[in-house]
């Protein structure tokens, strides 16, 4: 085990008197420890289904119904055409709900990312016109980061619930943005700038997608062994190697196959590149960093993270400047897919959208629990349905939001009877 | 004992809404020396510590550190100077581990990333000098005991490295033998040369602990008492301000229908 | 074609053609102009098949749908989009791929045909039948405008489009701003409207559609007006209805019995590779415009009774039997 | 003091065996308690804003200023139209926003108010085209009902999130409520239907106004003098009578001048009426019945509830379908003050109106604090707003909605700050 | 004391998780009965009364009520019966105020209404009862200090007419004047024909009131002794599972320091 020495000072602890006395082991022998060998395995995940700790097991499955089903009624859902339409418009709303995982996670919501994501793009494109592209998106950006601190800063030093500033925000900057854009309804997006390319641009070559693929397969997998050998070395319980081959083989599964669709296509998309990029960071951020910690900490419990020592201002404020950024960001990829900056643009379901894509991936909206990857899966889910429902021609419109209506509620009813076992077996 | 006092309280007010809960109170800590709090339930005994603790900013009164005045408006402050405390409440979060709590504020950590390997192990070395057993320290706190909890709020305070630490009730839920570990504990500290704050309702265990035990009743001090030439009762009576008290009858009582 | 490997032109099915409207808030996109699409389609080519979805007022949604017919291999597109200058962009895209594109109702820029009742024009009839109905009173009256919502391109041409046929025939407009195409938020405009400019001042009430209209007029009754002009736009039911009590003064009616069947032979003729058959070229693209019809108490029965849209028996319910019988309408 | 003799018997304690015992009082002496007279008056007075203690006070406030401003900018702002116009269209909404009220007091949310008035002012609409006025109307409330009960069962029995239950109704029941239209965008208010009266028809007789004012003042104060003789009797801490007269002075001048004021227009309208019965039935269940404080307890805290013996599932639905239930008489109103049902009806911003209008008032998102009033000061705060701007006749709606957000958070901003004193004084 | 035990808990099983938390467990409540259940922090104490009072239910086993296997899901079914609990986590809303929590499943209403008068009236009187002093029993139960909102808790399983009172550690937060009201209302109780269930980490306590101990160590039953023939020694020494441990060893060096 080696530590940085600093921190290793900070943490003394007197020594006992009595050494005898830490004879007691500190855990409990009532643990359940799983067999060696595959019925160990079998046993446990027998165990947890029974209970309930299935992780995102249940919106997987719901997604494999899903696309099942859509297969079944239209005869070609699964299509690596699909494939590719569904990253792609899953992109921006998919980065705008990882910024409100950062909020729930905080146990607060932000309704105005829709509104921010609309000015962001306005911003973009009314500044596009008279300056250098990437100028113009990295103010765009900023707008959102800014309006973003503004939130965090109204909520956290003065005190107004979350719910009410963001409200505010989703309503005056759908305004601004209607000022901001002024006489045109529509900005274009200029002939090869940067927010066209968001969601045109294909890394054709077929290795791209490959190489991709096998890259994050083999960082996952020394990342894996790299800390089970260090705990082995710290005796503390680790994963065998069994289990680390098996994780790994199923990720290399859907990633490779993920990799063949694309290339069947147009190749590796680089809106689905920025997106994995962002849940990579803000995942390392949330799971690896002192910051992160401190985000779950606010979420759990305020005035225990307050006693902690805890900057709750600053974690709130910068929990909302993070969700104004992604916003943003995901305002721009909403003005690529569709060709320009609007005034409705962020308008309409968008913001219910990314909230529910949050909720559905799992994250609790009560604060403290919850990954970023829960707005990729919660993003694919909604955007299959989307993609889907627009494949079966419905009759009346009507129909189609009902039926999202309902296959939202099923999504989620799969995933709460899973966690009330959870709960009563007293794990949630 | 040194002379200066490392922490000393003069003539601190709080008042909450219609409530005065803390009216003129005086306290000070030496190092070396384990003081305990004591008084009547609703005295202002948390309320006095939170106060030192930046929870709650005192009204009026003057917080001393080594002999100069400090202002504390935040727990930040608090830490900084080296208090450690351990609420009544404990103030963990709920949805976070054993160890994520241990370590909240002061993560162990490597190239600055945090060092889960680490702490989870020191985690494990602290929580067994404290004689407690848990199913596993990266299970939620909120599926622990009240005993096992409040063990954990303790061997909080101990990482770091504190000049005071201040305990409030730290063994009401603890079972027997973790109650005698968290008293050898205290008796370690001290020895270490830091100050204590010890409050408690437990007379037997005051008396084994202390040097020195400060009264409040009704958000008043109510005198304060060298351990050593001061009796149960002499306490009791500054506790509940009258010699004829449930105690003393219950005592009485009990003894005379063990004659 | 299903793994998406093939080119485009084996994809491509020439009996499919696409069909996508706006919105469903407005009743008549699901209940007029997508069946005599359809009929008109199913009259001129017999095997073709109409491909329908509705983008409930979203460009993103409107976009994937685009996409998908194109993916499916659709080979023309009647589009009526949600926002036209985005969707030059698409045409032009989907141009690249064999695609031709329909503009329909709203023109698109660079599409291959267009057919639309000239929503400039709808907006210049809608001042134009206001100042007759005004009369000689024109020249004083104070104008209340509730325009339709700043976010849909389409009202911004209503707007001009009145402006055009009012300014300065007008005393003055007293009183402009949108109604968002909601009844409710246009009637909280009037009662502010009567509340800053008085109740007896108003002269008459522009209002850009007759779902507005019907709020505005709750509004007007509210405040004890009576009699004064109030025109819409899309002769709706209710409207018609209204005209026939004779609480609205007019509404415009764009006939989907000549768009959607002009809409159709473009789109089957484009999709056959024959002429077109339009008559004219606005902007560069051929197209057909059709004249909107103001529709008043005088012509229902010629308009939309003849065009069988409504029975007379949709419009005339019990408590305006009378009034019915008086203007002729059966 | 009288108790009926069955709840007496059961709250029975031992008697302490040492009668000395219950010497000790329980009141702490540190209470510090008010001075007779004018001037302990004027003392608790400082002290309550000192330390934040002062209820509806900002909102009230907010109103005044809001009414000033505008009066100031229009010339003719407060007027006895205006009063009226704001009374007529803050009915609709407001009764959702007691519905809100009452959710908001779980710590939950619903969304799909707006969408479940839609709802059932179409279900009325398309209705009373054949059937008895009545029968429709009480259809179409119940379809709230009902719908309100599902939101109710799925959250409490399945465990869905209320917020996502509400978010897949307000897409599925907005969805619904086109296909319930059917070819129809707009369904007129029959002539002489009683939905065309709700907005419509006033108490015009000047007697009409001014005796309800007066009845509510008296039963004001007759039950301010009840509840404070019966605790004297009991030996309780009771308000003074001055008290009770400067009370019931202050509500005399407030309901006089406005009864006034709706004189000088078309007089007492109905929908102020029915809106006036629902909050005074609703106040009284929620602040003197079993029930009302079992809806407290479990937002208070659920499982403590839960402990208590509280059927937590049944106050959670029985929750939702007041709120469902009043989403729909709200829909009927908004029908009656747009002149009938329409396929919009209810969308828009009606939904964030209703929830922004509870908050304002004052009731917490967070569950367990709030009343039913805070729906009647928020909306007519909110509904001020709109009259004011719209009067304004600004060009551009962008404006508005910028004007909307910053009053919006202005107001919550002057009641969180108060409240944030009172935070740091511990009563929050 | 009469032959069917009130309550009866017969190999009573329980999981969290991964946690066999309770492995057979026994035990049994007759009338007239104090019980004390002690055992180590995370014995399974709390989620043993748990089960009893609703909250979790059971895995595997009976509870028995007056001789008749019962089931227990909820804890209405428990309330039902006629058990109070009073419990280590206190389990009061915070947002209400003393006189509605302690009222709260139970109000007193006076045509129907709440008669809030009668309410405030009888909590002063049962707050006096356990000498406790509260600012205004109209202040929410979150203003409170720890040994008030312990004994709104208790008062609260005083309201109603049990046959059954469990107290999960109730005097953990209690000053010395208020404990001895508690031990004196246990007794009272006892005298009234109640069985108590009483669980506390103080054996003075335990020996001042219980007729019976029970001991749980790691989930199982580990022995029940009469107090009046068994020693402080004896019970710790079941409790640690070992004769020599932390409490023994830290006595031992006292009285050597002593000397
Ligand atoms: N909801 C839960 N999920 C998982 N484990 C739990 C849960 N509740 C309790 N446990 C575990 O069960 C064991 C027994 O807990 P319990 O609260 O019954 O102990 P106890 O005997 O009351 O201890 P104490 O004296 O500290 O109050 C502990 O190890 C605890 O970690
Ligand atoms: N936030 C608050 N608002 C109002 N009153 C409060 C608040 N916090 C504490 N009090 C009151 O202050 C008094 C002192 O409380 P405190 O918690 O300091 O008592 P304590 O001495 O720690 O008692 P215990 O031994 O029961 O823990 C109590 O009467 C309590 O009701
Ligand atoms: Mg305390
Ligand atoms: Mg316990």
């Amino acid at each position: 085990m080696s530590t940085t020495p600093k921190a290793d000072e900070k943490a003394q602890v007197p020594e006992p008197r009595t050494p005898e006395a830490a004879a007691v082991p500190a855990v409990d022998p009532r643990l359940l420890v799983r067999e060696r060998g595959i019925k160990g395995y079998a046993d446990e995940f027998k165990r947890k289904i029974r209970s309930g700790e299935i992780g995102s097991l249940p919106v997987v499955v719901g997604l494999i119904v899903i696309g099942v089903v859509f297969q079944a009624l239209t005869g070609n859902f699964i299509t690596s055409y699909n494939l590719d339409q569904i990253t792609l418009y899953a992109a921006g709303p998919g980065i705008m709900a990882v910024g409100i995982v950062f909020v729930l996670l905080l146990g607060e919501i932000d309704l105005a990312v829709g509104s921010v994501a609309g000015l962001a793009g306005s911003v973009w494109g009314v500044l596009a016109t008279d300056m250098p592209d990437s100028l113009a998106i990295l103010l765009g950006i900023l707008s959102g980061t800014l309006l973003g601190a503004f939130h965090g800063l109204v909520f956290a030093k003065i005190g107004v619930p979350a719910f009410v500033v963001t409200l505010a925000g989703f309503l005056g900057w759908a305004g601004l943005q209607t000022w901001v854009m002024g006489e045109k309804s529509t900005i274009p997006t200029p002939i090869g700038s940067f927010v066209g390319d968001l969601t045109k641009y294909y890394f054709s070559d077929v290795a791209a997608a490959y190489g991709l693929a096998v890259v994050v397969v083999a960082a996952f997998y020394l990342a894996q062994l790299r800390d089970s050998s260090r705990r082995r070395a710290a005796e503390l319980p680790h994963r065998p190697q069994s289990e680390i081959l098996l994780r790994t083989g199923l990720l290399a599964v859907l990633v490779l196959v993920a990799a063949y669709g694309f290339n069947q296509e147009k190749g590796l998309p680089l809106s689905l590149v920025i997106f994995l990029v962002i849940l990579l960071v803000t995942d390392f951020v949330l799971r690896r960093t002192t910051y992160g910690r401190q985000v779950f900490a606010v979420g759990g419990g305020i005035e225990a993270a307050r006693r902690a020592g805890i900057n709750v201002a600053w974690i709130r404020i910068s929990v909302f400047m993070i969700s104004g950024t992604l916003g943003a960001v995901g305002g721009l990829f909403l003005a690529s897919a569709t060709g320009g900056a609007d005034r409705s643009l962020g308008g309409g379901n968008q913001l219910m959208m990314c909230i529910a894509a949050a909720v559905i991936g799992g994250t609790s909206l009560f604060g403290g629990r919850g990954k970023v990857w829960s707005a990729l899966l919660g993003i694919l889910v909604l955007q299959s349905i989307v993609q889907g429902l627009n494949q079966l021609n419905l009759e009346s419109n009507a129909i189609q939001y009902m039926i999202t209506g309902a296959v939202l509620l099923i999504a989620v009813i799969i995933d709460s009877v899973s966690r009330k076992t959870q709960k009563s077996a007293g794990r949630a | 004992m040194s002379q200066t006092p490392v922490l000393a309280l003069r003539g601190i007010f709080k008042r909450f809404g219609a409530v005065q809960v803390l009216s003129g109170v005086d306290l000070e800590v030496h190092a070396g020396e384990v003081v305990a709090l004591v008084g009547d339930n609703g005295a202002g005994k948390s309320t006095l510590v939170k106060t030192i603790a930046g929870v709650h900013p005192i009204d009026e009164g003057v917080i001393e550190w080594e002999g100069r005045p400090v202002s504390v408006s935040r727990p930040q402050d608090s830490q900084h100077l080296g208090v450690a405390t351990v609420y009544q409440d404990l103030a963990l979060c709920d949805n976070l581990d054993v160890v994520a709590n241990l370590f909240l504020g002061r993560e162990l950590k490597k190239g600055g990333v945090l060092d889960e390997v680490a702490m989870e192990k020191r985690a494990k070395d602290l929580l067994s000098t404290l004689s407690i057993r848990i199913p596993s320290v990266r299970i939620p706190v909120a599926a622990l005991s009240g005993g096992q909890r409040q063990v954990v709020a303790i061997a909080r305070a101990l990482v770091g490295d504190p000049k005071i630490v201040i305990l409030d009730e730290p063994t009401a839920a603890l079972g027997v033998e973790q109650t005698a570990q968290v008293l050898d504990l205290v008796e370690r500290l001290r020895e270490q040369g830091l100050g204590v704050i010890l409050i408690s309702h437990n007379m037997a265990d005051v008396k084994a602990v202390a040097d020195t035990v400060a009264v409040l009743r009704l958000g008043r001090n109510n005198g304060t008492f060298p351990v050593a030439t001061t009796t149960h009762e002499e306490i009791i009576a500054a506790i509940t301000g009258a010699t004829d008290n449930a105690v003393t009858r219950r005592k009485a009582r009990t003894a005379e229908a063990a004659q | 074609g299903q793994a998406g490997g093939g080119d485009s032109e084996e994809k491509g099915s020439s009996t499919k053609i696409g069909l996508l409207l706006p919105e469903n808030k407005t009743a008549r996109y699901e209940s007029l102009d997508k069946p005599q699409f359809e009929k008109a389609v199913k009259a001129a080519c017999g095997d073709c098949e109409v491909v329908y979805n509705n983008a409930v007022a979203d460009v993103v949604k409107q976009k994937q749908q685009f996409d998908q017919l194109i993916a499916d291999g659709v080979k023309v597109v009647a589009l009526d989009p949600v926002d036209s200058a985005k969707a030059a962009g698409w045409v032009k895209e989907a141009q690249g791929k064999g695609v031709k594109v329909v503009a329909y109702d709203r023109a698109i820029e660079g599409a291959d045909a267009y057919v639309s009742h000239d929503n400039n024009k709808v907006g210049e009839l809608q001042g134009q039948a206001l100042l007759a109905a005004l009369g000689d009173k024109a020249a004083t009256a104070q104008i209340v405008m509730i325009n339709g919502d700043e976010k849909d391109p389409n009202a911004g041409l209503f707007k001009k489009g009145a402006h055009t046929a009012l300014d300065g025939k007008v005393g003055k407009v007293a009183y402009e701003a949108s109604g968002e195409w909601d009844p409710k938020v246009a009637g909280e405009k009037m009662a502010a409207a009567i509340s800053s400019v008085g109740k007896d001042k108003i002269g008459a009430v522009y209002s850009a559609n007759d779902g507005m209209a019907g709020g505005i007029i709750t509004s007007l009754e509210n405040a004890g007006i009576k009699g004064i002009p109030v025109g819409g736009q899309d002769a709706e039911v209710a409207g018609i209805q209204r005209i026939v009590a004779g609480t609205q003064t007019f509404t415009i009616y764009k006939s989907p019995l000549q768009l959607a069947p002009e809409a159709a032979k473009f789109a089957v003729n484009l999709l056959q590779g024959k002429d077109l058959g339009a008559q004219g070229e606005t902007d560069g693209v051929k197209s057909t415009l059709f004249a909107p019809v103001v529709v008043d108490k005088t012509n229902i029965q010629s308009t939309v009774v003849k065009d069988g849209i409504y029975a007379a028996a949709d419009i005339c319910s019990a408590d305006l039997a009378a009034k019915c019988a008086e203007l002729g309408i059966k």
